[in-house]
């Protein structure tokens, strides 16, 4: 069997690469996606360990996760529209003028 | 049902009812049926004007929640005799859960009335009062949440609703903004989160908060990073849900942008919700971490993010023009003064339930005299009087009763004495001191000290200034925002007297935890 | 989508922020190489995976199957409301208004700051106002006062 | 039974702060006559809670328990009264000037059609009802509260003309420098809370006794490590942050001068008998805790001897007639500062008195004055007031002469005891106390100087302007308050005349000492001398001594009285002389100034000016500073708040990322 840390690599590595692309991209799609790859590297995590704990407790939190993942997608999907709708586009950086 | 009765009490006397033991989560199932109500009336009637009805079942659905809430925390229910569990565990319910869900109801019924008058004219009062309910049914699961499972799956249930609902002047560019920034860090939050979970999992191989707790029971001696690492995003979550550094950046344009109704709902009630699941799952599973080898500290954590939140919520709110969004960065400092409920915990410390009981009561007067601060603010937005301290200025010419009202809540925010507010901050520092956290506490004090400065303000421009003629738009009286200002204020005075019974519940709730 | 042209967005911006995500993993990283997990259990031979997650979900496991898990049922119910909110929520998003028209903001955006900055820090000040006009908006920022 | 009516001696005044705000409008004369109702009931029950004490002895009694059961040492947290004959005498002195402004605000606010006067009446009501429940408090946290609460009310009247640029500011800081000493005081309620597990000032579980006896080594209390003494030292200065910004000593003092902006009977009320006294007070209240430390006694002999030299020198170059009082009163509760440090509570408490009665008179004076010259403070522009209005200067004249600690004028006898004091427990072995001794009695012929200076500047010589020739008449209610506190001023000193039984050996006359010795028991002014730590030395007999030091303080004060009489007293007096226009009969030639006399005025003038600048420049700098930096600071805080949400998960991860790397090396995660 693989060593358990290699599964924590794959998944750090999985939710980093999404954490990069919510830093460095402005579209707010692209956002949803990243965050959307941070959540897949937790249900890594528990298939993962639901494996190597011999219980199924990860495995079907993961579906939950997935399914919340969807519930957000669909509010956030919303969100975005009523953003073009007022700023005439999708990047996070136009919705900018509330600050300090 | 004039007998006192004890949900479940293993040994009831003769005379009393017994309950199934389902029941005890009623104030739970009463929220759902009245979120799920409202989308059927909206279905089955559609296109009705429905404010009214709409805000009326609300109101009757979130005070029957409280009535049953306040009867359960009266008769002891899950406090005399051990907490009851359902669900295989995944559900607790305690004395912390039913103070908090009190917490939960009271702000929500508030907010309905309110939203009666800030929603007159509006399309869409079902979509508004159903994702109310469902916001508010979310955070009483958080209460009630005994497993990590059930912890996520409830924040993602308070979180969805409140991210439309802070978008919910659709057509006003800056509810919307603060709509998108609220849901873009939530998202990447909850990520956080559910990351910190599933590490928590690969260490301990469970959810259940006990079983998590017996899994780190050993010791955490070869993966203490990756526990560490899970703890601090779990931590991180957390942090998101009660607006603290370093995940606060959403609060002040969500709270600035959102309805104000909303503004106050997520600044008392989703806070409140933030820091129940916070205190349930640190002190039931984390607790053998704080003195295992090699130790992960959270309490330490949590003790620097409570300094660096108190110090910049306080002084960002001291530079604001605008009232909404100086209430929005003094409900972050706010957010830091809760924080020392957590920050002051030892393993093993005798104090641990005052603390945390301590901090409890600051929610429950915050709850109050904040939704109240916003709510008088949802005034002013509905006579469209203008944002700024300048704006505000002599209104207490037009509106003695309301601006006597916020009086008594900037006051009481702010911690002087005669008012609730001071009592429950009081309580909240000498617990901290008690605890051997003086430093906690003096930062407490010059912060809140400074709070004072900034909330003055808010006093002067009603009280002192004169009128700058922009006061003339004011031409009706909002009865239910009336309504909801001055039993807001009521309430924040009634806590003076009532402060000790608060306290001693609180701490009795809290105190359990730790047993 | 092709709102990445608009110009107006600093789009395709700086990859320097990711290094904050390049350093969160060398941190974790570091962590997850430096520690070390016994031996896996794994689950028994012959088993139907899929049938004890549906146990599982429905709070059997502990009357049927030999796979241990906890309960999930409060979860099962707690996210069977939260998808209709989703679906509540985002029906009312998306939902197209007829009548009014996009209201301009009422925020301060820090104006009052810039009026009262000091004249050193005009590269701020510049940069600031820039940001506040946004495209296309009849831009009416504190009008109300 | 007249201590069951204490509570109401707190609640009348607070009734006519409630019928003020809310049917003042609607009241002839906006409320005040229902203010003065109050106070004058107030005082009628004062007097007979006062009578009662003498003939029944003190009392104390819980009235609410407003939380209890804190950690393993239940906590009481209480409202409570206690009335001994500290707080009885302190009561009537409080009641009785609160009477007299509100009387004297007839003449000074309603006869000059000002307006908002509900407002003003609504403010002085409550401000008497917080200084009220603080007097009576019986426990260090309810005097916390109410000690709070006066300082909001003087925020409110300081800053009652709120539309001119000058109030406003002045009130803001008021508050602000006295919350910065407040932030102190309560660190040390709690402090005293979580030593002690009590609070109360009286009873054999009270702090102060368990202070003592855990000095003495009978009881343990949680003293966080620190040996008792030490700890009891820092408690003590923390609570002393409070009073130091209250009492208005070095360096919190900055925020009295400007808060003359206010109407002169609210100054008369801050500096006489509440908010200013609020801080000697609890001193006093509380004085057998401060009598277990030395360290802190001294650093209160010291602060208070060098408030009073500094302030008195700045008084000398003051223009505004309300601006050298403002000083003198810095100076004064310098003084008070300077006995309690010294060991001597009752000269403290009689000073606390004599100057309540005489610095109110000299504040109402003042007012009459500024009625006269349509509210033209500057003293160069008053001259020869003394014909035109003889009840204000000869009042005036008899409260200037016991500022002046001039024989025998009540304050002659209160600063000859501080000074006493601080002398023969100097010379009984504590150095340091010479040197606050020596500092207050250099204040004295300072003192003399500026308060003559200010009366032959405002009522000798020829007017100097045409209001001046031409005075508004005051009324009644001008002139009634200032005859019953000019009586006051003159006699109120011989309710101690400890020099006079100790040199002619009379015995029976200190009528204070015993007074102060009818307490609860650990309480009396006695069992304070036990406890303190110092020991007495004299110069010769003990009589001598007195004669001594009497004579000292006397000489010197008589000198700077001369002294300004030499320089001031004269038609048109010194270098100004030049600069007034219309100017008929030059009798200043009849004066021959010699180089001398310049020299020892430049002197004067320069010395003070030096303090003065030291004053408005640093001390001021520095509490402008701590404001003004925090709010700068606040603006750069909010900047990070940048308004773009990638910056903002930016910011995210950098602190999640910070947070994890100093919590895995803290914890040795990467090992």
């Amino acid at each position: 069997m693989v060593p358990a840390q290699y599964y924590l690599l794959l998944s750090a590595a999985v939710f980093c690469i999404g954490l990069f692309g919510v830093l460095t991209r402005d579209n707010a799609l692209y956002f949803l996606m990243s965050v959307e790859l941070m959540l897949n590297a937790a249900n890594i995590n528990f298939v993962a360990f639901s494996l190597f704990w011999g219980n199924l407790t990860g495995q079907t939190f993961a579906l939950f996760v997935i399914a919340l993942a969807a519930a957000e997608v669909a509010i956030g999907i919303g969100i975005i529209l009523v953003l073009y709708r007022n700023f005439g586009s999708v990047s996070v950086t136009d919705a900018a003028t509330m600050r300090w | 049902m004039s007998a006192v009765s004890i949900v479940n009490a293993a040994a009831a006397a003769p005379l009393q009812v017994v309950l199934p033991e389902w029941t005890a989560i009623a104030p739970v199932l009463i929220l759902a049926l009245t979120g799920l109500l409202l989308l059927t009336i909206d279905a089955i009637w559609p296109g009705r004007n429905g404010n009214t009805t709409f805000a009326f079942v609300s109101a009757l659905g979130s005070l029957a929640a409280l009535t049953v809430t306040v009867w359960y925390l009266v008769a002891g229910t899950g406090q005399v005799g051990g907490s009851i569990t359902l669900f295989s565990e995944a559900i607790v319910v305690d004395g912390m859960a039913l103070f908090f869900t009190a917490i939960f109801t009271s702000v929500a019924a508030l907010v309905v009335v309110a939203s009666h008058d800030y929603l007159a004219g509006h399309e869409n009062a079902a979509s508004y009062y159903s994702l109310l309910m469902f916001a508010t049914l979310g955070m009483a699961l958080m209460a009630v949440s005994n497993s990590l499972a059930t912890v996520f799956v409830s924040l993602e249930m308070a979180s969805l609703p409140s991210y439309a609902l802070v978008g919910f002047l659709k057509k006003n560019r800056g509810s919307v903004e603060s709509s998108l920034k609220y849901f873009l860090i939530g998202a990447l939050s909850s990520a956080v989160f559910a990351f910190g979970i599933s590490l928590v999992y690969a260490v301990t191989g469970s959810l259940l908060l006990s079983e998590v707790a017996a899994g780190f029971d050993d010791g955490v001696a070869g993966f203490a990073g990756v526990a560490g690492i899970g703890v601090l995003m779990i931590a991180g979550g957390f942090a998101y849900k009660t607006a603290s550094v370093p995940f606060h950046f959403w609060a002040p344009e969500a709270y600035e942008g959102a309805p104000a109704p909303i503004s106050a709902f997520l600044s008392s009630a989703s806070k409140a919700a933030g820091f129940v699941v916070a205190f349930r799952v640190f002190s039931t599973s984390f607790m053998p971490l704080l003195d295992a080898t090699p130790a992960i500290d959270w309490a330490l954590a949590f003790a620097v993010l409570a300094v660096v939140t108190m110090v910049l919520g306080n002084f960002a709110a001291a530079t604001q023009e605008n009232v909404k969004r100086m209430l929005a960065y003094s409900s972050i400092g706010h957010a830091g003064y809760a924080l020392i409920g957590l920050a002051a915990l030892t393993a093993g410390g005798p104090h641990n339930g005052d603390v945390m009981g301590a901090a409890m009561a600051h929610l429950l007067i915050y709850g109050f005299m904040n939704t109240g601060a916003f709510l008088f603010i949802a005034m002013v937005e509905y006579w469209g009087v203008g944002r700024t301290f300048e704006d505000y200025a002599g209104l207490s010419t037009k509106a003695p009763f309301a601006s006597l009202a916020m009086a008594v809540f900037m006051f009481s925010l702010a911690g002087l004495p005669v008012f609730g507010g001071f009592f429950s901050k009081y309580a909240l520092f000498a617990s901290a001191v008690s605890a051997g956290f003086w430093w906690l506490a003096a930062v407490g004090a010059i912060t809140s000290a400074l709070s004072l400065y900034y909330y003055s303000r808010v006093v002067k421009a009603l009280w002192i200034e004169q009128p700058n003629g922009n006061l003339d738009a004011i031409d009706s009286k909002p009865t239910g925002l009336y309504a909801a200002v001055i039993f807001a204020a009521v309430a924040t005075v009634l806590l003076l007297p009532g402060f000790p019974i608060a306290l001693e519940t609180a701490e009795a709730a809290a105190s359990a935890l730790f047993a | 989508m092709t709102t990445d042209e608009t110009g107006t967005s600093n789009s395709g911006s700086s990859l320097v922020p990711g290094l904050a995500a390049v350093a969160l993993f060398v941190v974790m990283a570091v962590a997850i190489v430096q520690s070390s997990f016994g031996t896996a259990v794994t689950f028994p031979e012959g088993e139907s995976i899929v049938a004890h997650i549906g146990y599982a979900m429905f709070d059997l496991q502990a009357d049927m199957g030999t796979i241990a898990s906890e309960g999930f049922l409060a979860a099962f119910l707690i996210i069977a409301v939260g998808l209709d909110v989703a679906v509540d929520g985002a029906l009312f998003l998306a939902k197209r208004e007829e009548e009014g028209s996009i209201v301009a903001l009422l925020t301060d955006g820090g104006r009052e700051l810039l009026d009262t900055a000091e004249a050193s820090t005009e590269a701020t000040t510049e940069e600031a106002s820039t940001g506040t006009d946004t495209p296309d908006s009849t831009d009416t920022t504190g009008g109300s006062r | 039974m007249a201590f069951e009516y204490v509570p109401a001696i707190v609640l009348l005044p607070f009734l006519s702060f409630v019928i003020a705000l809310f049917a003042g409008k609607y009241l002839p004369k906006g409320g005040a006559l229902a203010g003065i109702a109050a106070t004058a009931g107030s005082l009628l029950l004062s007097i007979w809670a006062f009578l009662t004490v003498r003939s029944q002895g003190a009392y104390q009694e819980t009235i609410y328990t407003w939380a209890s059961g804190f950690g393993e040492q239940p906590w009481e947290l209480t409202f409570g009264v206690l009335i001994d004959p500290l707080s009885a005498m302190m009561l009537v002195i409080v009641t009785l000037i609160a009477t007299l402004v509100h009387v004297f605000s007839l003449g000074y606010m309603n006869d000059e059609g000002e307006t908002g006067l509900p407002r003003y009446y609504a403010g002085l009501g409550l401000f008497t009802a917080s200084m009220l429940g603080f007097v009576v408090a019986d426990n260090l946290l309810m005097a916390f509260m109410f000690f709070e609460l006066v300082g909001l009310c003087s925020y409110l009247l300081i800053g009652f003309w709120f539309r001119e640029d000058g109030p406003p500011s002045a009130a803001k800081k008021a508050f602000l420098v006295t919350r910065f000493g407040d932030y102190f005081f309560l660190i040390g309620v709690v402090a005293v809370f979580s030593t002690f597990g009590t609070a109360a000032f009286v009873g054999a579980e009270s702090f102060p006794v368990l202070a003592e006896e855990a000095v003495a080594g009978d009881v343990t209390v949680n003293t966080f490590g620190f040996d008792p003494t030490t700890w009891f030292t820092i408690v003590g200065l923390l609570v002393l942050g409070g009073v130091v910004g209250k009492s208005a000593q070095f360096p919190l003092h900055t925020w009295l001068p400007d808060a003359m902006e206010g109407p002169t009977p609210v100054s008369a009320l801050i500096h006489a008998a509440t908010m200013v006294a609020a801080g000697v007070y609890l001193v006093a209240r509380m004085y057998g805790f401060y009598a277990v430390s030395p360290t802190a006694l001294a650093i209160i002999a010291f602060i208070g001897g060098f408030t009073a030299l500094f302030a008195a020198t700045m008084g000398v170059v003051k223009r505004e007639i309300k601006q050298v009082l403002a000083y003198s009163t810095i100076s004064q509760y310098g003084y008070m500062m300077l006995a309690l440090g010294a060991g001597g509570y009752v000269a403290a408490t009689f000073h606390l008195m004599t100057h309540a009665f005489f610095k109110a008179l000299l504040f109402l004076g003042a007012g009459s004055v500024i009625i006269a010259m349509h509210h033209n403070e500057n003293m160069w522009d008053m001259g020869g007031l003394k014909d035109k209005m003889p009840v204000t200067y000869w009042t005036f004249l008899a409260g200037s002469l016991a500022l002046a600690g001039i024989f025998p004028f009540s304050g002659f006898w209160s600063k000859d005891e501080v000074l006493y004091e601080a002398l023969i427990h100097g010379l009984g072995g504590s150095p340091l106390l010479l040197g606050a001794y020596a500092m207050g009695l250099l204040a004295v012929p300072v003192t003399a100087f500026y308060t003559f200076r200010m009366v032959y500047l405002t009522f000798h010589g020829e007017p100097r302007t045409d209001t001046a020739r031409n005075p508004e008449p005051v009324r009644w209610n001008v002139k009634f308050p200032l005859s019953v506190l000019g009586v006051l001023a003159v006699v109120a000193g011989l309710v101690n005349m400890v020099p006079v039984q100790k040199v002619l050996g009379l015995e029976g006359i200190d009528y204070l000492h015993q007074w102060l010795d009818q307490s609860f028991d650990p309480l009396t002014a006695h069992h304070y001398a036990e406890v303190s730590p110092y020991s007495s030395g004299y110069i010769g007999g003990e009589a001598t001594t007195v004669l001594v030091g009497a004579a000292v303080s006397l000489g010197l004060a008589l000198a700077g009285l001369l002294l300004a009489t030499y320089l001031y007293n004269v038609a048109e007096p010194t270098e100004h002389t030049a600069k007034l226009g219309a100017i008929k009969d030059v009798l200043y030639n009849n004066y021959y100034q010699d180089e001398f006399q310049v020299w020892i005025a430049n002197r004067t003038q320069s010395v003070a000016s030096v303090a003065d600048t030291f004053d408005q420049g640093v001390i001021d700098g520095v509490v402008n500073g701590v404001s003004s930096v925090s709010l700068f600071s606040g603006s750069r805080v909010r900047r990070i708040q940048t308004g773009v949400v990638t910056n903002y998960a930016a910011l995210l991860t950098l602190g999640l990322t910070a947070l994890l790397l100093a919590f895995g090396l803290l914890g040795g995660w990467f090992l």
